[in-house]
């Protein structure tokens, strides 16, 4: 079985001329099978940059991205992905069970498939219930929750999920954890970026940590419990970032 | 005082989004690429000839300058409402009257500036080909061209309120560029209808607004036969851009004022 | 730089591009609006299509630019002022042009000229009387250009009426009515330009007989101007004479050639012959018998005129 | 079809009927049917009053129709980004230009059924005074849908390129504007290189009472067109599988 995710010199820009911008320099990182690694770095770091260039939305400069061997931007790679994305709005004319429908057949499920899932998912992330209900009638915290059901509809074996916590309330968070820790049991691989450390520190195994585009510091699970001894994740990322000493 | 800084700095966001977008010099552009393909035509070398060049430029100029003015009209509460921009606007004490208002003179100054442009081509234009310029026609021509465009928008405001921006787009459109094909018809299907049928026209005439009595062009473009509208005439037409535009205007506050946000 | 787009669709690009090109040069030969009725080259269906009040309202539905054009000059010639649909002075045949080879009536510009002829004809916008939209109804009379039907028409100066002429013909360079009523307007300001006008209209349409019956119109009215102005006008005027009976000639050979074996007393056949057509025709066969009595002598007219009577049996010597 | 057309273009169905957009038009072309009711009903004397009101009912349906099509084609992929509902979509094992060709079948798709939906009643309600040719209706309507597809392929052409108003403005323009523009191209022939959805309007043709178009003109006018969509669909499909999102 090929890597779930590689990344290797990735460089990204924006703009054209006197205004083009580095968003992300020479990148390079592996997301192992079964793996949960947390994606953290201040507003405007690359995060989601480099995750919009893994799953094909933009185009690297230089460096190449592959999920599943598959490089990105080819839809087979694809096939075993399921994306949370930064900021989302859901279509408002519909209903949360259709979205799910529509999500769900493009990533290949069967009508049987989507019976039996989507109340499944919908039950997961604690909007049971609500399928008919109309998308525009939904708060934000509750099309997040939807937005993690989209994810999980087709139970992809690799989870990219950008900024997953935003905007749920604490019982959501709480919920989202233990929905986390459950799926990694379950061996599915979860690569995704936050600005919740004390989430990161309880479900990964290994941080990576990105700093005005380049990759700073990769943070073991050993050195992550080491750390968790000593200090906590968030202090540890301010020390990395604001005194470049960690390195 | 303050409620015409307010009034102003609502309508410069509106005029300023205008030309920021780009969409305006597009408009401009292409109506300056036809009105230069219509003087592109060679005359059989005779000089002097300038209805044509005037007939092209003004129809073309009308014509962009109502597709900018519901273009912008249609788009301007909806987004608001869509992108959520609308709450920190409305957390300042400002009336949601004068927030309508402000939006619909911002459309209005966009239109403007979008006529400005076009005239700074037409009259030059006209110096070039020594034509008559009929600038009293000309100057009444602008002026109920103004009064339709406040007209258009606060139409085009009522529709946005009542429809989704496409459909408010795609109405606007169409009772525009239909609405002298409608009159006509209007016309002479009175004629062949009974009773119920004619009120139903005489009340669709007085409902609907007649933006032909707005288009001075073909008077302007003779302008060695037709003298300039008398005064009670432009008042008249002033009075009715007036009540309608108020009427209309008033129509989108009244739901504005009444939606949750 | 990584490409995104899988192997197998480099293809694409070119494909785009040889569709592109191939359609295009398909737009310039496919038109389903290419036919007679459509782009009006008949007079006799022209002037029944547009015979009602609706068709004069709904003449913007009309495909043919070139017909929509055709209006505005009528509109042009009565200073704005829309009028339904009438046979009207730009509404020019060649055979108008034969009745009007001095061009009295063309020194226009000021109302009054043709009374008898044009008051009455009804116009798009009612009068208040006939107008139930009341005051709205009185604005639109004083914004758009509109005069009391009983009244008679104003006429404005032909001339601006000549870029559009220019610009049906650019558009559509087979409408023949276009080059015979620009090339009528525009003899009156240029005789040689009307006469390259002409021509030009005959290169695309070399069988239009109707366009060498203008030709030796114009010619007719240079000779006649030549023998005024000149002092050896005579031998010119005597040269154009020959020229313009040739043209002539050539018209009525090729309108008889074209005329279908079925015209009618009213004129009509089949083949899209109208009484148009049929009048033209008959223009061309009297001219060519007045100018060939004129410069080759009776005998040679009178073997003209048998050969006519054949077919125009009301030719009279 | 691809895979994942289907579920984008129920998708996108569902959104026009949904919306109220659909509505309107609906209401509008139900006044005119309304309108030409009353016209059968006080009844019309004169034939070529018939023949008018047929071509005026039958020219507004196929511009309306054309207007809903580009309308929902130009919307599509600007929204999508716009909203950023396009992120979980792509996400999917779905190719992009997969989606540009459901969001452009879907449109199309709307714009049939709103022809279909108002043109027969079109028809059936105006007194038909005048011979017509019967065979020039069936190309008239067969016609139509190729015609919109080449809308939408405009439409979504100039949305994957320009931001939406300023889409909608220059598709309206190509769409409605070039049968007049291209009668200039004898003088400029690079005018016949924009593609002119309304030259397989035959209503006049129709209304004129002209016969149909031999097989050949037929066979040419239906390639020609879609060759005009086959380049305009692909290079959208062209540019917005490069497009940075």
């Amino acid at each position: 079985m090929s890597i779930p995710i590689q990344v290797e010199g990735l460089t990204v820009s924006y703009g054209r001329g006197a205004k083009r911008v580095r968003a992300v320099q020479e990148v390079s990182f592996t997301v192992a099978e079964g793996e949960c690694v947390g994606f953290i770095g201040a507003n405007g770091a690359g995060k989601s940059t480099t995750i919009k260039a893994l799953m094909g939305f933009i185009f690297p400069e230089q460096g190449e991205t592959r999920l599943y061997g598959a490089p990105s931007g080819d839809p087979e790679g694809r096939r075993h992905v399921g994306y949370l994305p930064e900021v989302a709005l859901y279509y408002p004319f519909m209903r949360a069970g259709e979205l799910l429908t529509l999500y769900g057949s493009l990533s290949g499920l069967t009508r049987a498939d989507l019976r039996r899932r989507i109340p499944i998912v919908l039950e997961q992330v604690g909007l049971g219930g609500r399928e008919r209900e109309l998308l525009r009638t939904f708060s934000k915290g509750m099309q997040q929750r939807l937005g993690i059901a989209q994810a999980l509809i087709a139970e992809p074996k690799l989870l990219i999920l950008d900024e997953v916590s935003a905007g749920l309330d604490p019982l959501g968070r709480h919920d989202l954890r233990a929905l986390l820790q459950e799926l990694r049991k379950a061996g599915r691989t979860i690569f995704f970026s936050s600005h919740e450390l004390s989430e990161v520190e309880s479900l990964c195994n290994r941080v990576i940590m990105i700093d005005q585009g380049r990759l700073c510091h990769e943070v073991t699970q050993a050195e992550l419990q080491a750390v968790g001894r000593k200090q906590s994740l968030e202090s540890f990322f301010i020390s990395t970032v604001r005194g470049g000493a960690a390195t | 005082m303050k409620r015409g800084r307010a009034l102003w700095v609502i309508a410069r966001s509106v005029m300023l989004e205008a030309i920021r977008r780009k969409e305006i010099y597009l408009l401009v552009a292409a109506c300056l690429l036809l009105i230069g393909l219509a003087t592109s035509v060679d005359f059989f070398g005779l000089g002097g000839l300038v209805k044509f060049y005037r007939e092209t430029a003004l129809r073309l100029m009308g014509t962009f300058t109502a597709l900018a003015v519901v273009l912008l009209a249609v788009r301007q509460l909806p987004r608001e409402f869509e992108q959520r921009t609308i709450y920190p606007l409305l957390a300042r004490p400002l009336p949601r009257g004068l927030f309508v208002l402000g939006k619909g003179l911002g459309v209005l100054g966009a239109a403007l500036f979008c006529y400005a442009l076009f005239m700074l081509i037409y009259v030059p234009g006209m110096w070039y080909l020594e034509g008559d310029l009929a600038w009293r026609l000309l100057g009444q021509h602008i002026y109920l061209q103004v009064l339709q465009m406040g007209l258009l928008t606060s139409g085009a405001f009522l529709l946005s309120l009542l429809f989704s921006p496409d459909a408010a787009l795609t109405l606007g459109l169409l009772l525009y560029f239909a609405s002298g094909l409608i009159g006509q018809v209007a016309l002479t299907l009175y004629e062949l209808t009974n009773a119920a049928g004619r009120l139903l026209l005489y009340t669709a005439t007085y409902a609907l607004p007649q933006f032909v009595l707005f288009d001075l062009s073909g008077k302007v473009l003779h302008s060695e036969i037709w003298s300039p509208l008398s005064w009670p005439v432009m008042a008249a037409l002033t009075g009715y851009a007036m009540v309608y535009s108020g009427l209309y205007g008033w129509g989108a506050y009244a739901l504005f004022r009444r939606r949750p946000l | 730089m990584t490409t995104p787009r899988p192997r197998s669709r480099r293809w694409w690009p070119l494909a785009v591009w040889v569709a592109w090109l191939v359609a295009g040069i398909g737009s310039a030969r496919i038109d389903p609006a290419d036919y007679a009725g459509g782009r009006v080259r008949d007079e006799e269906e022209r002037i029944r299509r547009n015979s009602s009040a609706l068709a004069a309202m709904l003449g913007e539905f009309r495909t043919s630019i070139s017909d929509i054009m055709f209006i505005k000059t009528e509109r042009y010639l009565h200073g704005g002022v829309g009028y339904l649909p009438h046979h009207s002075e730009s509404a020019l045949t060649a055979e108008d042009l034969a009745d009007d080879v001095d061009a009295h009536q063309l020194e226009l510009g000021m109302p009054g000229d043709d009374e008898e002829e044009h008051a009455g004809v009804p116009t798009i916008i009612p009068p208040p009387h006939r107008d139930f939209r009341g005051w709205i109804g009185t604005l639109h009379r004083e914004v758009r250009p509109w005069r009391d039907p009983r009244r008679a028409h104003i006429h404005t100066d032909g001339r601006e009426l000549l870029p559009w002429f220019r610009v049906m013909t650019q558009v559509d360079p087979q409408y023949v009515r276009g080059y015979v009523a620009g090339a009528f307007w525009l003899a009156q300001v240029d005789r040689e330009a009307a006469l390259g006008f002409i021509t030009e209209g005959l290169q695309h349409n070399p069988d239009a007989f109707q366009l060498y019956v203008s030709l030796g119109l114009l010619r007719l009215r240079e000779a006649r101007a030549a023998a005024r102005d000149n002092e050896d006008g005579l031998a010119v005027a005597n040269t154009l004479w020959k020229l313009a009976r040739d043209d002539f000639r050539r018209a009525a050979a090729l309108a008889l050639a074209q005329r279908p074996d079925d015209v009618d007393d009213d004129g009509f056949g089949s083949g899209g012959w109208g009484r148009y057509h049929e009048n033209d025709a008959l223009t061309a066969a009297r001219m060519d018998y007045l100018l060939t009595r004129e410069t080759e002598g009776a005998s040679a007219a009178a073997a003209r005129l048998e050969r006519y009577r054949h077919v125009f049996p009301e030719l009279e010597p | 079809m691809r895979r994942g057309m289907g579920p984008i273009i129920r998708a996108t169905l569902l959104e026009a009927v949904r919306r109220r957009e659909m509505g309107v038009v609906l209401i509008l072309m139900g006044a005119m049917l309304a309108l030409l009711l009353a016209a059968r009903v006080v009844g019309l004397e004169r034939p070529a009053a018939g023949t008018l009101l047929l071509n005026l009912g039958l020219t507004l349906t196929v511009m309306a129709a054309h207007l809903v099509t580009l309308l929902v084609a130009a919307r599509q992929l600007p929204q999508e980004m716009e909203q950023r509902t396009l992120y979980p979509l792509l996400a999917r094992p779905i190719a992009r230009h997969v989606m540009v060709g459901a969001k452009w079948a879907a449109a199309a798709v709307v714009g049939t059924g709103f022809f279909y939906l108002f043109v027969l009643p079109v028809w059936w309600l105006v007194p038909r005074l005048e011979c017509y040719d019967s065979r020039t209706l069936v190309q008239l309507l067969v016609l139509q849908p190729p015609a919109l597809m080449l809308t939408a392929a405009i439409a979504i052409l100039t949305s994957v390129y320009l931001p939406r108003a300023l889409a909608v403005t220059v598709a309206l323009l190509v769409v409605f504007g070039t049968d007049y523009i291209v009668r200039w191209a004898t003088r400029w022939p690079v005018l016949v290189w924009i593609p002119n959805p309304m030259r397989l309007n035959l209503v006049l043709r129709y209304t004129d009472g002209i016969g149909p178009l031999s097989s050949v003109e037929f066979a040419a006018l239906a390639t020609w067109t879609l060759l005009w969509t086959a380049a305009l669909l692909g290079q959208a499909m062209l540019r917005f599988e490069r497009r940075p999102l």
